[in-house]
């Protein structure tokens, strides 16, 4: 169900140049179902900034009713985001969206995620419930330079974990779609920027591929048709609420 | 308490005078998940066309200094499927409907209107000659008076329920386009629709609406608004819906005084999507804080002579 | 480096494009205890009448989400006193002036026009056709576009200096409004003006300016500003200076990618008495940033072909 | 002269409701130079609220470069500056206008210093500055009720000091103009509501009397003609930068 809730700030950090890891707490966290849905959060209480952001959901912890998103502060509403401190409320509404279902492998089934930039973070809980339904997981995290990595021992502990960068300063040079694995896998995630998504779309047509898609949005809850892509039948889907996870079949991006 | 709200506006029978304003709350079937429809005076759809439309090229919304732009440009199922489907859903609920109309020719508009406003639950038309965001259609029959007034003569003629023509900001003399409508026929009049604006992205040197222009709403126009019905309320007799940066019950109240029987609240709803029945549970208490037994009271008192008048009376 | 903020308009040569807007600077008194005001490209001093004025009743400002109304009622000592005592002033400043003309008749406008064009420090003449605050004169002249051309035509033919002419964005059309001061002679636009808007004071039920209504500025008419100037720079081949919600660096860039060759800032004088030196000193490296040499390169690039246009030249 | 700075806040407290005490610190403060000036305060970065708000200066420390201002909390912008807490920095722009001259009487003269809600804060330093002087101060304060009686103590330790409450719950009951006097004073300083202005012009007319005015603002500093009030011979005065202190005989309210 989608609540609006203050919720409290348990911490906020500053992970790699300009990315900031930020965990609150409220019982809205009980509504998390899925990895991939995300959040729309109203950054201040002034009509300036007006509009609720979208961030994905990182972390989930169900026991002590907290959640972690990782976020880019760039623009004036992510740039107040990141002034939140311990113990200050922040307005969320949430969850929201349709995220990877994990349901659609088996025990025992291989896995690969690949994440790009800002779209690494939800595919850490998507990993973590995958490693708890016994599926084999292998990540592939993109980024530009060395400095801007994060969280890559989370991921290292839930299965093997490819790194590139643009710049070759860390792991494989070049981007996620340079490296070449030998394993057949059953199943890719992915989350990132469009071309990203494009280029992984294209080296595993056939697959099973689920991505996630993003797009200005104005309520988040599917009323306004701001955030429509277009479906190959000539229909559409709202990336707020039919997404923001497509099988890569279902969309035209 | 909340009957310190109920309003009569031709063919609505009010509980209370807060509506979600057409396009800023598809169908209703979102927030129905979030809280009982039942609970808003009335529910404005979405602009519905004879044809379903896609509308326009992703992004279509770009934030501005308290406001927004949009270029949805119309997306909607079209009048079959939202009488089939969407509007017989909505009759579930104990609210009535006012069926926004678009189209891009006069027939259009009267077909569209014609059938809809057989559906049960429509109670009222609302007429959208403002529209910004579509190339041919909607905005032109708001910003010539003539043209204005055939078309709501037109739609009157055909249709079961009241009429309510939706104004645009864009003109030189909004009264003028408001007597105008009121000599079509009009029953009504909501105001207003959105400004028509635009944000460039410095980085790509385009603007950030694949429409290029979109219409602006939310608190940043709160003051056009204001300003245009406090103008055509008193040179009107027929009642006024007033939208345009509302929310809050304040505001509200604010543009009761400007001359406004209802209101209707747009871009509010997606920054609190709860913000409607909240207004609705705030308001007869700040009306009794300043002093009024009913928000009829109110309208139209920043100019009237107070003994003269206490609001729209049907 | 500023270099690459220097710009040549018809009567001005501007060390950068950056200059107050008319009735936010005064006539600059009050600013030079703040800094020295050869820093600005220019400045827009307060629209001059031919008699003294003293304006309408207080209030005279209210503020609004993101925005501000104004109704000063176009208060200012009058021709005589601003050719004798404040440009002889101002010359003491390396800095173009531009004089703001407003009149309640075509005769006033341009009786002022021809005197005030001699001063040796006025560059360029801003015509207000657009001031929403006065009763008679101002506005009328600039919704209609026969009459906005014959007045621009009749100070065309007294000025000794360049006419700029400033438009109301209060129109249906702003565009022909534009072309029709084109023809009329003009040699250069600056838009907008303000939007008519008004606040209603809920505790009082009266209108919080004793005019009424004001005019709308600031930020929350940005992208009505920017729509325009996108629309009209399209449409004519004079100069635009683009004003409207301007506060920083980044909006300056806006409105030249819009169709802009220079800008005005006004209400954030208000907020940051140092937001115009600081604008010129962060211009260079924005630009910089994105890749440009020269300001002029920015010039309508949202709606150009890139190769054909490199700015205004004159 | 003039300067816009970014000042700390020092610290902040409720002195009766909705009445807070605001002291912060800053070199702005070696401008301060005349009681009943006033300052220009932007409390939030954000355009909305957008414009800056006027407050009186209440006490001026040039020792400790600190100053303090005395506000209700009662619309958007005074409840935002309400929040601010110590080492936080508030955006400041002032000293403006010109305040009571306090060389007006000599030494050994009586003054009258006649103060209405929060038009009394203003008094406090004038006050202080006439004692400096050597001159003899009576105090009147008006206020509504008892509860919303402040600095009552520091006022005492001035010179001799009324309440006056307009329900009679402490001091003399009813307005400021309720006191009689049998003293005769040399000057009188009245700060408050107009309405009260009015009341106290009449009251002692005839009498050497200094008024301090409010309207609404745009600039502050004399550019916009907002703030205009008209004067005996047809002309006008800025409040913002001729005022708000004002001669009774100079200006029309
Ligand atoms: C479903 C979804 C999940 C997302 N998850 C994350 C995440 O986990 N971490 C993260 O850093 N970012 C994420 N984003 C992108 C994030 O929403 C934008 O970076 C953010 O809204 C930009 O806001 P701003 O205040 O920095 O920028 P501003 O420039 O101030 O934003 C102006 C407006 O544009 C919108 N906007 C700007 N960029 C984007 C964008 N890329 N996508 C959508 N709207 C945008 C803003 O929401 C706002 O309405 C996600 C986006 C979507 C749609
Ligand atoms: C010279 C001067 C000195 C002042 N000194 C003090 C002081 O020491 N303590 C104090 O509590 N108040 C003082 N005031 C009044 C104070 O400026 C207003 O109470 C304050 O601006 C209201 O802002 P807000 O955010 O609470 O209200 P809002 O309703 O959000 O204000 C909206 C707009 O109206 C203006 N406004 C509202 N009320 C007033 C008012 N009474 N006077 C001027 N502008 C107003 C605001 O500045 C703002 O621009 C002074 C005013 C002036 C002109
Ligand atoms: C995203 C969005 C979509 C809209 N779609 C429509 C529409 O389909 N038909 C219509 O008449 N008005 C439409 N409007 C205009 C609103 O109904 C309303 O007139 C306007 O937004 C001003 O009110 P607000 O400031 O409360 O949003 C839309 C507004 C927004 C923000
Ligand atoms: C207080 C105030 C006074 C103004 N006075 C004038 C004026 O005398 N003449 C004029 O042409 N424009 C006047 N304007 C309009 C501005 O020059 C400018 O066009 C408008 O405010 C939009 O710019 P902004 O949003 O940067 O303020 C005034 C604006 C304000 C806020
Ligand atoms: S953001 Fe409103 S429908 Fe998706
Ligand atoms: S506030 Fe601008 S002149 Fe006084």
């Amino acid at each position: 169900m989608i609540q609006q809730q203050q919720m409290t700030v348990i911490s906020q950090r500053l992970i790699a140049p300009n990315i900031y890891e930020l965990t609150m707490e409220g019982t809205l966290v009980s509504s998390m179902t899925m990895p991939g849905q995300f959040v729309h959060i109203k950054v201040s209480n002034s009509f300036d900034p007006l509009l609720r952001r979208p961030i994905s959901i990182c972390q989930i912890d169900q026991e002590a009713s907290r959640f972690t998103v990782v976020y880019r502060a760039e623009g004036k509403g992510t740039k107040l985001l990141a002034e939140k401190a311990a113990g200050e409320k922040v307005d969320v509404l949430g969850p929201l969206g349709k995220g990877f279902s994990p349901d659609e492998v088996v025990r025992g089934a291989r896995a690969l995620l690949i994440g790009g930039g800002i779209g690494i973070p939800p595919l850490l809980q998507l990993s973590r419930e995958l490693n708890e339904r016994g599926v084999n997981v292998t990540h592939i995290l993109g980024l530009r330079t060395a400095a801007d990595v994060f969280y890559e021992e989370a991921f290292n502990e839930l299965g093997e974990t490819i790194i590139t960068t643009e710049d070759g300063s860390k792991g494989t040079k070049g981007f996620v779609t340079s490296v070449e694995l030998s394993d057949e896998f059953d199943v890719i995630y992915t989350c990132g920027p469009t071309p990203m998504l494009k280029a992984v779309m294209q080296k595993y047509a056939g697959k099973k591929v689920f991505i996630s898609l993003e797009e200005r949005m104005g309520c988040g809850i599917g009323a306004c048709f701001a955030c429509v892509c277009k479906t190959p039948d000539d229909g559409y889907k709202k990336i707020c609420s039919d997404g923001p996870v497509f099988r890569a079949e279902e969309v035209l991006i | 308490m909340t009957n310190s709200l109920k309003i009569d506006l031709p063919g609505l029978h009010l509980k209370n005078p807060i509506m979600p304003a057409s396009g800023c709350f598809g169908f209703g079937r979102e927030f129905s998940n979030l809280y009982d429809l039942s609970k808003l005076g009335a529910i404005m759809i979405k602009s519905t066309t004879l044809e379903p439309r896609f509308g326009n090229p992703t992004p279509r919304v770009a934030e501005t200094n308290a406001g927004m732009l949009n270029a949805i440009g119309l997306q909607n199922p079209g009048l079959h499927k939202v009488m089939a489907e969407e509007l017989p859903w909505l009759d579930t609920f104990d609210v009535p409907i006012i069926a926004n109309v678009a189209g891009t020719a006069m027939e259009d508009y009267v077909e569209t209107a014609k059938e809809i406003s057989k559906a049960p639950n429509v109670h009222a038309l609302e007429l959208n000659i403002s529209c910004p965001n579509v190339k041919c259609g909607g905005i032109q029959f708001g910003t010539d008076p003539e043209t204005a007034k055939e078309l709501t003569k037109a739609v009157k003629n055909v249709s079961e329920v009241p009429v309510y023509v939706k104004l645009s900001p864009n003109v030189s003399d909004i009264v003028s386009i408001a007597k105008a409508v009121e000599s079509g026929g009009a029953d009504g009049l909501t105001m207003i629709n959105t400004l028509v604006g635009m944000r460039i992205d410095l980085k790509t040197a385009k603007p950030v609406l694949a429409n290029k222009t979109g219409g602006l709403s939310g608190p940043a126009i709160k003051p056009v608004a204001i300003r245009m019905i406090h103008d055509v309320s008193q040179n009107v007799s027929i009642p006024i819906i007033g939208m345009g940066g509302i929310s809050t019950a304040e505001d509200v109240l604010e543009f009761f005084l400007a001359g406004a029987s209802a209101v209707a609240v747009g871009t509010a709803n997606f920054v609190n999507p709860f913000v409607c029945p909240e207004i609705i549970d705030t308001l007869p208490e700040l009306l009794t804080s300043l002093g009024y037994e009913h928000i009829s009271e109110c309208t139209g008192r920043s100019w009237r002579k107070h003994e003269q008048y206490t609001g729209y009376r049907p």
